[in-house]
């Protein structure tokens, strides 16, 4: 997830404590490849060639794995909700995906990955429709990357839609769908490249904390190793500013301080949703490491899935003692905590330590989901316990476990969930004043799917008459 | 005794459920079921192809009640159910010539 | 998909525009292993055997991609039709699978690809069960291929079975299953090996057209990169034929004009095959590359993921014009619309225009299902709308947007298209006199799971009484 | 899935009739790296390096494969069974994989693959957290594997759970959940490790039928490539025992010999599962290569897929005949057990000679599953059929057609499949005479998702009010 | 007013709703059954047991209508779900001693 | 005739079907219901929140029988439903006016 420049910082990085792993870790950035190849056959002939098309190929793999979650978040979102809003949810999913990398290549990869700026905000641009085989080749070398412009791109694209659908699991069941609409595609294509390219694309907050809490040699510098803070916080934030203007879903929240949970309607595909984010994990943070890097990429897949495994029994262990039944919900949820909460540090922290930082997030989302729930948060599948509460949770564990600096850590995330938080605050407003973000009462209770769709997820007992 | 039937919009069932209780009603039968009438259904689109819905989601209680209760029954359900919209739904009125528990094998108004 | 003499002649053809992608394309066939390496550990070792290694490896990823694309297929077929005729879909696609793949290994595989033939017919006949040391060496040249004989027949195996796929959704929910098990493997063995072997192995169509509408020097060549015409047009049109002489739904087309909508069981069944077959396609149009070219793998990623992306967006905002509201289905025909469009020239196109290639074929989706109800073709998944109608668009997109040639993709195009009508009319019919192809009324109320399977396939409210 | 020594064994095998098949096998092991290099950077540099990255890559993506698998043993179970239980099989499988890797790393892993040990019986560790730099290039060699240590391990900390998900679906229904968590937890850790290091880790049965069979050369060798035995059938016959122990779900068996079957709730999630298990089964079986090597590794893909396929047709076809309807349930359960079949010689079988391995397991299923019936075993899922029978047939097979010595095989996997039914029966009765293992009958038939976790699965139709 | 209660096959209830709206019946409530009777379920087999179904599924529809209305009512059913086959199902008519319509408190014959 | 309601637990259905069989019986239809009364719901507890679920599911089963029969038929059921803990269930009797047959047009108890 980060350019090669900051990768050389990491590399220089004094962390004792850690050298063997971040030597592995940096040296995805040494494939002796600096000379501009005379030709396109020569870039990709001998060993180093060899070497590159190995790397490229692993950005590629790592894409499609990424692609895969959008399926995780749709049928996790749809498991977690009533059947009444299916084609609704599902319907927000595609849809985002869809439009999120459209508009990642109309914009937001620019935006993201402006080269020289001024740290805060780049202006976004079309990526180029080909290239000529002179720029091809000038690409192919360790100054740009271990892959290709396109490789990089669809991967980051893969990425970009994740923080809009964070948003789409936590204010499910009550908003309108063309507001919902509106404001996805705004948040996608504006805000997520802004702090995005704050730290991956060579912004203030990549190297400003250095100074500020330590001496500016890189010893202290913000570490988002696979988007903790950078993609999970910042959608987990953004949801709850949401789930604030949008309130709760009718008859969820009672008098005298009673909860009328609203159950979802399918645990298999809950399950089937977890199992596919799993998965694609390990091109979101394998991919990562941004080349093949064996060192690297291996350490990267054993903590990620550590890390989720250790979510998972915390989660279920914790939901059995406080709750007194063992909740698969919150299994699936613990998952998915100790997945996000690694996703900081997964090539810097140790085994052990990453079972850790996932127990410790699988315990955090258990009673951050009671809390939300208490304070009258309405957030039907946990995004915001998941992603906002453990993406902040994994990046200050960089600073326990995984060789950050914990001040560094805490101010970076804070940043980057304040500023997400305040963005789609003030977006999702603009909406509700303009276009709406809520639907009716009768809609919410017949549902979304024949409200907003006219189509229902499981008609099957239909009675209907043909029309003209 | 008498089986009051009620055809009620799902989402009234709790209110219904809740007013049957004050007066005193302690036992009722649900049926999910789809309900015909004056309100009509919605027309919809699925794949190009315009239909109506003419069913549309009801639920129907059926309470058993001996005979005094009938009254203060069937007004718990007017107070639970009703929106004043169309489609609130109908209460019937049926006789029952016998009640008994399986359990104890009571019978009459004791089995209710 | 293509031998690599075909590769060559494309690196020959000189459309500059799209010069440095095509080189890049062409390239794939330039790895420097001309000579036959002494042994086999030879063959594996030094920089050109790494990359043997990576390329081999890439093809049989992209295998196992495709075989997901069946997992796909089963679960959107199986979704967009009645709970009732759930197994017996399922049943169709999982014998589908299997008996394609086991009957190119028998006849199809060395029908398709027979090597010097007279360019129309060849014979198939049985793979080899293994190679002597010798045979496998002398394989691992480029004269060959940038993989093994192995990952070349599993590759294309994984194909092969996706033509009866498509005709098995279209003609869902009314046909026999014991007709329709014959025609597909007949099918599959015999019918699609011909007009894949006028292509791919090297006939007619490879090179026909170029002396037709060109002068013969391989710049007027017939392009069909990944298979719009030669998988998927061929499965629309056969399944249209099918269609056809099975007749539609009962009660799907009432007097006066009026259309009965017959409607799905499972939306979120149905996305989850989307998501898979999306999955999937990034092994079908990237392994179609037939090596690990950084270049080409990566653009053809890209331009596959916006075709699909776009065809989403396209489809959901016609649906939503045309028809009132978004609808989903609509949407999910459209992502896989704007896949199968890519298809013909994933690798010849530019980002940009596989965007309007994706997004065409997602307007015309939503036109081509309505228009096929109108004229009261019955094909309950959009079969013939999303592949046959988009295959041919995707074909002649490549003489608009892929550095074609006009006539010669429509003309080629259209001769595959009429080929798997015609062939499939036959089959069809044969199967249809003979042995029947339409269940009874009766059979087709009660739903084809209990009439051909005696099984359910949510059987949870059943109370039954053991027999014996 | 064996150490370096072991496939130097069988490169040294005189089975001349497969030798270039075993050539390529064997040439997994002889990428030339044997000096220790100077540095990592030197290590993963030159041709010798990018190869290293490419073996280590797919030992990663072969994980993340094998992963998934415990996704399709979650829904093929949930499928097969009522949806009354269907929360309480989702958790039970999201805990084995969450707590099976977590044990490996804490004791298995070091337990089964001890260096120099006993050959019966090890002691495990911890995994260390992480490694000096010295370490790690250490292990950068040929000595070591053609991959890293954390490859190694998260691979193989992916199959561990397998043998405990297998038991899973046998006792479904009627286990309960804590009895079943600490069973579970128990064998995964220590009693998997036992047979998987008398084979894999270099133990006694590694060499031992050698001599006793043969003449101590390695030609008698037991040949258990990817775990026919030593994950299939030992979690298949650990099943047995815990059945027995179990007994049948209520009203099952009736009296006069009568039996009530229990249908499956859903079909469409049985079949994602089996396909889920195929495409995880690419990397169970193409993994085990411990090598992107391209002959065997594909040759892997080759076997591994007509073996599933043709098991699929021929146990279709034998429902058919037998049951005088096709039973997609069969047909399902047949691709399955043609995966198990081919798993013990993936490598060492011929294309056709894997297509009989597969088609006997798909016949063989079909009469195992009616025959447990017949003697009373009830196993709602087939496990011990599907992985028992067809475990200990692969296994012989190898004998047969995978260049084995029958004798050698059958004496191997009859002693892996008594230690698992033996262990497995002693554990299982010490969690039953201290926690129990069997639901109340009320509770079996208001179903564990009530009863356990309090939880159902699909809610929807739910009325309640609200406490406090 | 009677409760007519009819037990169709599933597939003939568009029919029998045409029908019903023919004779001037506006309202109806129907129910996903399961019937038992003359007509045998079928056997199957289940991984190797064979079984029967013996519970077909049926839709029941429960109309109310005023006496004058219960002949044509029966009749217009009668001819919307008749196949002629064993297993059409039956027609019961019962007793209703009080119809309310929720919305407007309309009692009688003007409930329904 | 009579119209015999009963409530009964659903895994009670099958022996309550062999016991009705018995007496005679040869034709019922069954109804999945959601049953309220005595036999309290139980607290569960999803993602942190407690809740009841106060309608647990039952079984309803309308059998239609000759006045003859009533008596055999109830008791039938009550040995076939009963487990003597709380929550078997009940039994209703409502007369029938008017039973038909649809596939034959017979008429009265010759219908059933
Ligand atoms: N004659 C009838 N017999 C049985 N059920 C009826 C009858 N009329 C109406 N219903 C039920 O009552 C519901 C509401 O009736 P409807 O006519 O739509 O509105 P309203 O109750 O406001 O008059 C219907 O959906 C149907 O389930
Ligand atoms: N005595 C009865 N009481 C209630 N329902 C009945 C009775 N007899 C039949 N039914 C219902 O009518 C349906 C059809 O009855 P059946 O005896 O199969 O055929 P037919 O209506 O042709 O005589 C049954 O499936 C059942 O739902
Ligand atoms: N007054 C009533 N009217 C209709 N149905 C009732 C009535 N009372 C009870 N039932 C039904 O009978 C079922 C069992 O009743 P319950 O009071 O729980 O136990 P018991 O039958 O042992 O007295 C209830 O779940 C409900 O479906």
């Amino acid at each position: 997830m980060r350019p090669l420049s900051l990768l050389k910082n990491i590399g220089r990085s004094p962390l004792a404590l850690l050298l063997p792993v971040l030597l592995a870790a940096g040296a995805t950035g040494v494939f002796a490849q600096d000379a501009v190849p005379a030709s396109y056959e020569e870039a990709i002939s001998g060993a180093e060639g060899a070497r590159f098309v190995v790397d490229n190929l692993w950005i590629l793999i790592a894409a499609a794995l990424v692609f895969i979650m959008h399926l995780g978040f749709s049928t996790v979102e749809t498991g977690l909700t009533q059947s009444k809003n299916t084609v609704n949810i599902l319907f927000k999913n595609v849809f985002i995906v869809c439009m999120g990398a459209f508009t990642y290549a109309l914009w937001g990869f620019n935006a993201m990955y402006p080269g020289e700026f001024n740290g805060i905000f780049a202006l976004g641009s079309p990526i180029p429709d080909s290239f000529a085989e002179a720029d091809i080749v000038a690409n192919m070398t360790s100054q740009y990357a271990a892959y290709t412009y396109w490789a990089d791109f669809i991967f980051q694209a893969m990425f970009a839609a994740t923080a809009a659908t964070i948003v789409s699991g936590a204010v499910a069941e009550r908003v309108k769908l063309p507001g919902f609409m509106v404001y996805a595609t705004l948040l996608v294509m504006f805000i997520y490249p802004i702090t995005g390219s704050w730290e991956w694309g060579g912004g203030w907050l990549n190297g400003g904390l250095d100074s500020l809490f330590g001496n500016g040699d890189g010893s202290a510098e913000f570490i988002d190793f696979a988007g903790s803070s950078l993609v999970h916080a910042f959608g987990g934030w953004a949801a709850l500013a949401a789930v604030i203007i949008l309130g709760p879903r009718t008859g969820k929240y009672l008098s005298g301080g009673r909860v009328r949970p609203i159950l979802g309607h399918s645990m298999p595909l809950t399950t089937i949703g977890v199992f596919m984010l799993f998965l694609g994990w390990f091109g979101f943070n394998g991919g990562s490491v941004l080349s093949a890097d064996p060192q690297a990429v291996s350490l990267v897949f054993v903590t990620t899935a550590m890390a989720g495994f250790c979510g998972g029994l915390t989660a279920a262990f914790t939901s059995w003692a406080v709750l007194k039944k063992p909740d698969l919900s919150m299994a699936l949820n613990g998952i998915l905590a100790g997945l996000v909460g690694i996703t900081a540090g997964a090539d810097t922290t140790g085994v052990w330590g990453s079972c850790a930082v996932g127990a410790i997030a699988g315990a955090i989302v258990v009673f951050s989901v009671i809390f939300f729930d208490k304070i009258k948060i309405d957030d039907p599948v946990g995004a915001i316990s998941v992603h906002g509460v453990c993406g902040i949770w994994g990046t200050v564990a960089v600073g326990i476990f995984g060789g950050g600096v914990f001040l560094t850590q805490l101010v970076g995330t804070l940043a980057v969930s304040a500023f997400a938080f305040t963005a789609s605050f003030a977006l999702f407003y603009l909406v509700k004043v303009t276009m709406g973000v809520r639907v009716s009462k009768e809609e919410e209770s017949g549902g979304l799917d024949l409200g907003e769709h006219g189509q229902e997820a499981y008609p099957d007992f239909q009675t209907s008459t043909p029309q003209m | 005794m008498k089986l009051v039937k009620a055809i009620i919009k799902p989402f009234k069932l709790e209110e219904v459920k809740e007013a049957l209780s004050e007066v005193g009603v302690e036992g009722m039968t649900v049926t999910e079921v789809k309900g015909f009438g004056r309100q009509k259904g919605h027309t919809e689109i699925y794949r190009g192809s315009e239909y109506t819905v003419d069913f549309l989601p009801k639920v129907m209680i059926d309470i058993a009640v001996t005979d005094d209760l009938v009254a203060k029954c069937v007004e718990a359900i007017k107070t639970g159910a009703r929106t004043g919209k169309i489609g609130d739904g109908k209460i019937f009125v049926l006789p029952i010539e016998e009640a008994i528990r399986i359990r104890t094998d009571e019978q009459g108004d004791s089995a209710i």
